[in-house]
């Protein structure tokens, strides 16, 4: 275990030794893991080197990598740039009930850019960092799927 | 009549009804349908072809596309779908077309008993605004605010409501179209917001404003009456844990209401009801302040998401009794004369991010296990692997508990959620546990400020639990095979050569 | 102090408590532990090592191979678990070593504390033929029949007792080591099968003989003391509905049971209890005849398997207070004047084929839906796809119904059945289904004959239906890949020839 | 469907018509059944041609074949001579607690001739014909699993 790398939530994690881990309802990412006498029951979801695991309720993203893995990721997120324009893209799949903004807006962050009505609820899509609204992808009534783009921000 | 019908032997209140609605509260119905020996129909849309509440209906009529526009608010497609199945009665559920007097009339006229208050009842209640009115003219407390809509707001004076003020639709309920607004400079954009939710959510954008009455618990109290004048006040719930001003936990009985205060808040729960005609199930929602004095919210002339806390310690079968009701049966002089045992406490678990301010997600449920054993309930309208139509309200089910009394109740609850499992997606499972160990809960003095004073954006996972989880992830990946190294496999050279090796042997 | 534990403020009853035993019954009494802050230590067999009480329990331990004798009825290794693991209690459940009085005292001797009545209770009331004698005493009216042990039966005279006769294990339960013998002839053949079935089962092949009283009612007081001297009894079961003597279905109230004949078995329950030193659970058996007169068969001195139908009509946490009790805590006020409410049925869901002599079958769970909703509580020892060790009881879990009334609640328990799906095995599912409208018990008017009468080999299905299982069949072959045919893959030129085929293009 | 021959417990059964057939949960053979308005959820575990139907909570096997499959399997099971000796195997696994019989004892159809412990029952195991006991593969105290050879009646 010691050469794998464990980064949970963007921290890296040592795990804590001892413990055994076995499937429970591997299909459904539900296993064991049991120490001496003591046993907790968790999920796990994922495959290869990128998990799901939810602790106390709540969903963590857990990468395990080898160190060589970890190298090949890293020179290939070098290999694109990293400045140019931001593209802006729906995190959940709904109805366009608003778009505050148009093309060429200096926007500041944090700044409402347009509204997304999904479950019922109005959920506010804001500018993660200012800049101004190079194009806008989407329209008022347009209903959108998860990772559409919405923006581009320059 | 009711033994029998229960035995199984003679005619029951209806032959077919069918449920106007979806998810938990659909199966909750077609329960007690077959309970009653009455063949359900259940409606669905295209987003619900494979849902759980059309594989438990005996029956299931489609209705129209995912958009709930065309599909369970279309009263046309919904009063179809009852005629062709022969359904003699409909049952709305909550949400959707439940409160709206406009569907209610149309079922009568069609010669179909709606089960619920009669459609003036609903008309002139559905009007929260209206509502208020009445509740003044019959003497109940009411929280202070405007008793007309909310027009411009460049036009009106919010001065004398005060701030902060809270914005509310006419014909809300379940917390939408309502909007906080803390300065006259807020108003504007609030009442847009307000109006897009209420409109989309009710077909209705009128506003009207409030004070907002904070800190303060919200209880409701629970109406049951036929059609031959029997009303009972079959207790009441606590829905204090609210985020969005929605309910997120309801227990009863409430631990702040006295005898005084609920003998109190029965008796403007009976004037709001004498102030037009009512029968079948309703709720009186009040706030109640500090001081132990409570405020006319308003009433929901429907069956309550949390019903099941009010049928736990009262022993009352309230749909069942709606259904009843509705087929004109006189209430058992059992209810009428019902005293509430123990203690009931409900978390809903809703598809929803707590660490996140409890947005809504979307996608599928993974693993889903459910505690069970003794004073457990569960309401669920999934099951494992079931999908989630981004169409619709995101709550997966409701776990209840029943108890001695309160400090049982939340010992059971805490047992229960730690045997509870779901996977797939980010539910709020997380903060219910947090909420069972939250000093000002299992105390009972809170309010319905608790999220925002207590919770804020949730705890952070302690170092222990990470290294538990690290530990499990290492598992998990050390014990499943890597996913299909597919170049190498499909393109390779080596790969065909390594096949072609194999055959030879 | 159950509020302060309920709300997990102060000390526990116990810090850590050992269940000696497994299924549902282990994890019926983990939630108690969970629920009255304890920590719960399970034990387990070679066979249970991923039985789910093992994943229930916050700790395990193993404590032997597959076989009871060497695992779940081994004192040592229970003893050794519990001194390892620094449990203060032990839980024995049902079976096993429940009511084994060598057990008892080797526990408390360990400085253990037993949850259950004491040691020398154990031993004079678990002998049942000692019980009969001391019964008598009592001036309890006990079945006709010997009040010694059977020996060699060619020198016994059966004549006095009379057939048909019942032979039973003086250590006896559960149905187990009992044998009807309808005439002299076949007193030996029985006697030796009762006398091994014993042994197996108890460790001890001392059999008695009765009388058999039939057609006759089975029903049962349970008892609940302090270990200050109250001692309440918490209303009857009816547990005739039996194959094999063995309870399949238990209900409280009993149809059959008035209150005169209620306030009679009660005062010979009190007796009985009155004849030893008695605290903690425990359940006094009487068969009921046509006349409504009682007779003693035998007293329980544990938990029973069918504990929950009490729990739900009476409200009362058995397991919880059972704990309690082991820690000297008093009986309350509110468990002492308990006045039940509503009707409570428990099926007992079993891997067994009804159609085919009940007989018990292994294999693994394949599905596993079990209902919930309104008034329906699940005690369950298995998830889908567990294995089931061949060593041990069949018992998957046991459904239970609350409803108001009789009528109601056989409703509610039809409309549970009809959700429950369990595949891989053959259950009794299918029985129970067949009761609940099975006019004797649909009516109350039944016997322990029932199954004898009614169900015969169990109904054929009808042609419908079949016609539906034919279509079943058809839409799974259609809709399934066909399995490998591996003849042609792997052995034929033909196979090898496509493969290369495929590689080339 | 119509080329499909249903075999359900030993009598040929047509198929009502008009049914669609779903996967609800294929893993654990949980499938739904429609016609028009009603549909039926039922169990149906197995593959290719022989499937387990569960109706009314009984458990029945039923037989899927084309009738090219039929003809074969007829075929095959002609090839083996079905006159001869009869196994006697164990329907569940357990301990053998009891050999009523001895090699060359005549015994009659329904005569006990051992008793099997499994889950604390006693269950016999009794002649399906008369006959005479070629041999006793298994002794009291020998634990045996499902399918085991027990003894043989010529």
């Amino acid at each position: 275990m010691s050469d794998l790398e464990v980064v949970i939530d963007g921290q890296s994690v040592e795990p804590s030794d001892g413990w055994t881990f076995a499937w429970i309802d591997e299909a459904h990412g539900v296993a064991q893991l049991s120490r001496d006498e003591t046993r907790a029951t968790l999920l796990v979801e994922g495959s290869g080197s990128a998990w799901v695991v939810t602790v106390d309720g709540r969903r963590l993203p857990a990468m395990v990598r080898t160190w060589r893995e970890r190298t090949l990721a890293e020179a290939e997120v070098a290999s694109h740039a990293s400045a140019g324009p931001l593209n802006i893209n729906a995190s959940l799949p709904g109805l366009v009930v608003a778009v505050d903004v148009a093309e060429g807006a200096e926007v500041a962050a944090g700044q409402s850019l347009l509204t997304i009505e999904a479950m019922k609820m109005q959920n506010e899509v804001r500018a993660p960092r200012a800049g101004r609204i190079a194009s806008v992808a989407v329209a008022v009534g347009q209903t959108v799927t998860k990772g559409i783009l919405l923006l581009r921000l320059d | 009549m009711r033994k029998d019908t229960a035995a199984g032997r003679v005619t029951p209140p209806f032959e077919r009804l069918l449920i106007a609605n979806r998810g938990e509260i659909a199966i909750r119905i077609i329960r007690a349908c077959r309970e009653l020996g009455i063949e359900s129909v259940a409606v669905y849309s295209d987003a619900d072809v494979d849902a759980l509440h059309v594989q438990a209906a005996d029956r299931a009529v489609r209705i129209g596309p995912a958009s709930p526009a065309e599909s369970y608010l279309s009263i046309p497609a919904i009063l179809d779908a009852a005629r062709r199945s022969g359904a003699q009665a409909i049952h709305p559920g909550y949400g959707f077309l439940s409160e709206n007097a406009t569907f209610a009339r149309a079922v009568e006229q069609a010669g179909i008993a709606f089960v619920g208050p009669p459609p003036a009842t609903l008309a002139s209640l559905g009007d929260k605004l209206a509502a208020r009115r009445s509740a003044v003219a019959a003497g109940v407390p009411v929280v202070p605010g405007l008793l007309v809509p909310l027009e411009d707001p460049a036009t009106v004076d919010l001065g004398e409501v005060g701030f902060p003020a809270m914005l509310k639709a006419a014909a809300g309920g379940g917390g939408r179209g309502m909007r906080q607004v803390d300065g006259p400079d807020e108003v504007a954009a609030a009442l847009e917001t307000a109006r897009r939710e209420a409109i989309s959510a009710f077909g209705d954008g009128t506003v009207y404003v409030e004070r907002l009455v904070a800190p303060a618990r919200h209880v409701e109290v629970q109406l049951l009456g036929d059609r031959h004048g029997a009303l009972v006040c079959l207790g009441e719930r606590d829905c204090s844990v609210q985020r969005r001003h929605q309910k997120l936990v309801e227990e009863s009985p409430s631990p702040a209401v006295t005898p005084e205060i609920r003998a109190a808040m029965f008796d403007s729960a009976r004037r709001i009801a004498a102030t037009v005609e009512f029968h079948n199930a309703a709720t009186v929602e009040f706030l109640l302040d500090r001081d132990g004095e409570h405020y006319f919210l308003e009433m929901n002339t429907r069956l309550q998401v949390e019903h099941g806390v009010t049928e736990l310690v009262t022993g009352v079968d309230m749909v069942a009794w709606q259904i009843r009701i509705a087929a004109g049966e006189r209430l058992g002089r059992d209810v009428v004369d019902i005293v509430p045992h123990g203690h009931a406490i409900e978390v809903r678990l809703y598809a929803e991010d707590p660490w996140d301010a409890f947005r809504p997600v979307s996608g599928a449920v993974g693993a889903w296990r459910m505690p069970d054993g003794p004073g457990v309930r569960v309401d669920a309208g999934v099951v494992a692997d079931t999908e989630l139509p981004p169409e619709y309200d995101p709550l997966l089910a409701k776990l209840l508990v029943l108890a001695d009394d309160r400090p049982a109740a939340i010992a059971r609850l805490r047992r229960a959620l730690d045997e509870t499992l779901i996977g797939g997606l980010q539910t709020d499972l997380g903060f219910h546990r947090w909420l069972v160990d939250q000093p000002s809960f299992v105390s009972g003095a809170y309010d319905t400020d608790l999220i925002g004073d207590h919770w804020g954006s949730g705890p952070a996972p302690t170092s222990d639990r990470l290294e538990l989880a690290s530990a499990a992830a290492v598992g998990a990946r050390v014990t499943s095979p890597p996913p299909p190294p597919q170049r190498a496999a499909a393109d390779s050279a080596w790969g065909r050569l390594a096949r072609r090796e194999a055959i030879r042997r």
